[in-house]
């Protein structure tokens, strides 16, 4: 859940663009990155992943109302930058869906291609100095920092949401009395957030999670790494 | 005899308004016996079958399955059940044979000498001792159909259930996954009941034969002969008679009327008995 | 969600947002999410709500499927406004009905419009690996999702879906995915290959070739435009939306008579 | 004659050590002449198609399609081949039936004009109009089967592979299909290559067969008639001769030496001829 599902209009509009900007700058240096292998060959493989990982949202995991990203296995097997490409896509069909806010995806496609990216970047390391045997762990271990990473990133951007004053102008004028003497109130929608305690519970409710999705990216990667090993080791872009 | 399977006029419909309705007779499947179940493609054969094993619910209707309402209980009989779907490819989930087969008793929770001895055996049984170890991913059809019914098998369940499970597979294999069922039915009395479109196997499985038509309607029921014999229905079914049906009916038509063999051996035999009379008739004439 | 179902919808519908155009939906749709965020009146997101799910009634479609899938971020939508909890009930009551008003407005186009002629719209503002990324991800979606209807049901006739086991459950499940992932790769492979042979050039879906705006463009654009001077009107002028409670009434009185005429001509 | 297919002695390489080798003879086949191709499971026909296709690359040996290398160029050759892959699923791409048969012309820059009479005559042959605005996922196996044909028919190509059309096929559709590829070939000349494991059907679609044993090697080629003779070789590639071929060995044996016929209707004459002939000797004598 380290995905926002943070409705829209929601969020200060200065927030929302500098996610899609971001985005913007890191899909265009993604896709540039990729520019130099097959447009052809890339396409039917990001289709692929990123439908894997629409799937796997559509699959709830019971007691906990979680659902699995995939995004550090799609990390691990695309490589950052085409890993940044799929999650886009993802973003932006769930979004059709009505499964998280339309103007949020900039952000969304942040949150996790963060995942992927670290994801990646970890396993590598920990492949390195642990070795080649320990693939579980190597897997989901970084999973598992990753999404503790992302998730960091997630509180952030909540906390990060009520300390800019600018964002009061569509609100303070709603209510031309209060807002006279309550200008440099964040938004009203999130005013009073107890960054603290977002992220306690959050936390809590995340813990579970984390650990269930390292497992779940831990059995998987030893499978794929049993029956297909040539997607796993070689680096990828 | 004791009814293993219960089938009364039974509805299921799909989220997209597609109806199937199992009505006409009851399907009923008693203990031992081998049931082929025939009929165009979408008439809701995998549905039937999808039904019996709980993984559908009807809306309507009775479904009895060793005694239990699948939908509610299945898991209660599930390990007398031994199951090959229509796409083997998804149903071999382990990365190794082995580990594949054992799947089902680990999951039901057997020990672990029992297991090994299960499993053992019944790799034996089906002559895959070399491919114990592989990776099923790269395995041919015929060999991936023989790992799934391995897994299906090795339990010793009461009750067989195949969709489909000789297409995609060379004759040769075909002809020995036939007479390995008919083995397992014979040793275990283990009841079968599968889906096919290759109707040349079916003299060679069948005790009963249903046939089913568009909507799920079971539109008839009787042994390889009898069923093969009702032209019309069989047409409304897609469904042809074996090749040996059709040539004796051709002969018919011919003014020769042999009784009808649907197995290379008898339909040889009837045409050179037929043959040879009529040689020793004019030689003694 | 539900992806095979609103796609049959998509394609199997005859209402007038199932005829109109998807660049004058898409249209509607941007006016009603500014509105949506623009907004922060709790009676005004209601009748907004209530205005949507009338015309989710207009769809001739069942509603309170779409009406469900739609709500499928309000679960998301609680937990935050928990989160975020003052001790105002008007306040979690906004942040959950923009979240619903937003979810049933893309729901609205998605149910009515097939996927490629959505993509159409947005294509020349993407980069072409994204637009065709589109695509193809949609397709295997389906490929994916028939492929993990048969591995669920592997899965449970062998036993691998057990009540309370659920170490046992992760463990097979994630084996699962493992297959899904190796077979899609195969998958993903084969389809390369096939759409090379069929001559794979960048062209998938057909494209529209009137460019009028017809009747039924019309009424999607003429309610999008509505809802959005409403909410325009109250941004502007504070004073007015005192009024919003009777644009709730009106919204809901829609429905009512909506719904009404549904069940008799039905 | 002209040779649109040519491949002597290729070798291909899986990235997990399967190696096949595709020699002991040239695999050729003509302008409009229909090719089947039998073998075991696994002896590498899906590769040998993907080979021509250029889906694979050879490591070693000569491959000519059309006149070209297909691992190097074949977008050169493209247009003039219809191809329909073991899983129609993959196949098709496009949401709606009408566009993915309109695929392929779409894409090699057709005019709107020619596209529209191109898609809708190959849709009226195949007598699937009532498809043409329907999900491909939501049709059933044999619908979907006649849709990738009709992709593939499309621009009227001068070369189809086929691998494994019939399967999942009811016997009605697949006679219609049968149907439909002789019409295909007689009227546009077209020629075919096709992989089955159903034995009957050969007879009634192949001029020429190819048998390929384990491993890839090529081990036979002739008509029906003349491949299902060589028992030796059959069994060798899992291969068993249709049905009426064994009932005429099966009579052969019993001393009954008739001409061997595969078809229903020649096998029911020649028997009916004997046996009549038999009897006006009798009723003569
Ligand atoms: N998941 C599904 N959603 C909607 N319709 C379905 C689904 N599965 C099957 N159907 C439809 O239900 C009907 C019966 O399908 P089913 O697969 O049971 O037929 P079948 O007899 O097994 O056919 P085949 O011989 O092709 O395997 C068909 O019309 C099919 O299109
Ligand atoms: N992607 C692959 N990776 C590795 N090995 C493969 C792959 N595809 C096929 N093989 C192997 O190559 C051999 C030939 O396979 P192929 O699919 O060509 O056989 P086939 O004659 O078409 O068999 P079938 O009749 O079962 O379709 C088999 O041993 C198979 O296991
Ligand atoms: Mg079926
Ligand atoms: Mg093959």
């Amino acid at each position: 859940m380290s995905h926002l599902h943070i409705p829209d209009g929601v969020l200060p509009g200065w927030l929302v663009m500098a996610g899609w900007i971001l985005t913007a700058v890191i899909l265009a240096f993604s896709i540039y990155r990729t520019r130099k292998t097959e447009l052809k060959r890339k396409i039917p493989l990001i289709g692929i992943i990123s439908a894997l990982m629409i799937v796997c949202m559509t699959i709830p995991i019971v007691p906990i109302a979680y659902h699995i990203n995939l995004s550090v296995i799609a990390g691990i097997i695309l490589g950052p930058a085409v890993a940044f490409i799929s999650i886009f896509i993802v973003d932006l069909i769930i979004a059709m869906f009505g499964h998280g806010g339309i103007t949020v995806i900039g952000l969304n496609t942040m949150v996790v291609g963060t995942e992927a990216f670290i994801g990646f970047y970890l396993f590598q390391i920990f492949m390195a100095l642990i070795g080649r045997d320990s693939i579980m762990w190597s897997s989901g271990l970084a999973a598992v920092i990753a999404l503790i990473i992302s998730t960091s990133i997630l509180v952030g951007i909540i906390y990060a949401s009520q300390i800019n004053p600018e964002i009061i102008i569509g609100i303070e004028e709603s209510n031309p009395t209060e807002a006279t003497h309550d200008a440099h109130v964040p938004n009203e929608l999130i005013k009073g957030v107890n960054v603290k305690s977002f992220a306690k519970t959050l936390l809590i409710l995340l813990g579970i999670g984390w650990l269930l999705e390292g497992i779940i990216t831990a059995f998987v990667i030893k499978y794929v790494s049993r029956v297909r090993p040539d997607l796993i080791l070689p680096q990828r872009v | 005899m004791k009814e293993l399977v219960k089938v009364n006029n039974v509805k299921f419909n799909y989220p997209d308004g597609t109806s199937l309705f199992f009505d006409g007779q009851e399907f009923i499947v008693n203990k031992g016996e081998r049931v082929v179940i025939l009929g165009p493609n979408g008439s809701g054969k995998s549905t039937l079958l999808s039904l019996l094993l709980g993984l559908l619910t009807s809306s309507e209707g009775d479904i009895q399955v060793l005694g239990v309402d699948p939908s509610k209980e299945y898991e209660k009989v599930r390990e007398r059940i031994g199951v090959l779907l229509q796409n083997v490819d998804l149903q071999i989930i382990a990365p190794r044979v082995w580990d594949d087969v054992a799947f089902s008793p680990r999951n039901y929770g057997y020990k672990k000498e029992e297991i090994d001895k299960l499993v053992d055996d019944v790799i034996t049984k089906l002559e895959i001792e070399h491919l114990k170890d592989k990776v099923p991913h790269y395995m041919s059809g015929g060999e991936k159909a023989k790992v799934g019914i391995a897994g299906a098998l090795v339990t010793n369940p009461e009750l067989l259930i195949l969709d489909e499970p000789f297409e995609h597979i060379d004759p040769t294999c075909r002809k020995e996954l036939i007479n390995l069922l008919n083995d397992v039915n014979k040793e275990n009395n283990t009841a079968i009941i599968l889906s096919t479109h290759n109707m040349n196997t079916v003299p060679l499985i069948a005790d009963t034969v249903y046939l089913v038509a568009e909507g799920g309607r079971i539109v008839g029921k009787g042994t390889p002969k009898e069923i093969f014999s009702e032209i019309e229905k069989l047409s409304q079914c897609h469904v042809e008679p074996p090749i040996l049906g059709s040539l004796f009916a051709e002969l018919k038509k011919r003014g020769i009327d042999l009784d009808v063999s649907l197995t290379v051996d008898e339909a040889a035999c009837a045409i050179a008995d037929e043959i040879v009379s009529l040689k020793n008739n004019s030689g003694a004439a | 969600m539900d992806v095979a179902i609103i796609d049959y919808y998509a394609n199997h519908g005859n209402s007038f947002l199932h005829k109109a155009k998807a660049f004058w939906k898409i249209v509607f749709v941007a006016l009603l999410i500014t509105s949506i965020i623009l907004t922060n009146e709790f009676y005004l997101l209601l009748g907004i709500y209530f205005a949507l799910v009338t015309i989710a009634v207009w769809t001739k479609l069942p509603v309170t499927k779409i009406v469900t899938i739609a709500a499928y971020p309000a679960i998301f939508a609680l937990i935050f406004a928990f989160l975020v909890w003052n001790g105002s009930w008007i306040r979690a009551g906004v942040i959950i009905f923009k979240a619903l008003s937003a979810a049933l407005t893309m729901v609205l186009l998605i149910v009515t419009t097939s996927y490629p002629e959505v993509f159409n719209v947005i294509r020349p503002i993407m980069p072409r690996i994204i637009a065709e990324g589109l695509f193809v991800t949609y397709r295997s979606v389906f490929i994916l999702l028939e492929l993990t209807d048969q591995l669920i049901k592997g899965l449970k006739v062998r036993g691998g879906i057990t009540r309370r086991k659920y170490i046992a459950n992760i463990k097979n499940f994630s084996s699962g995915i493992g297959l899904l992932l190796v077979r899609g790769f195969d998958i993903s492979e084969k389809f390369y290959g096939v759409m090379n042979i069929r001559g794979y050039g960048g062209r998938i879906s057909y494209e529209r070739t009137n460019s009028f705006i017809t009747l039924n463009d019309g009424i999607a654009l003429v309610l999008g435009i509505l809802i959005f001077t409403v909410v325009i009107v109250t941004v502007i002028r504070k004073s007015l939306l005192e009024f919003s409670v009777y644009i709730l009434a009106l919204s809901i009185i829609a429905l009512v008579i909506s719904s009404i005429y549904k069940q008799f001509s039905t």
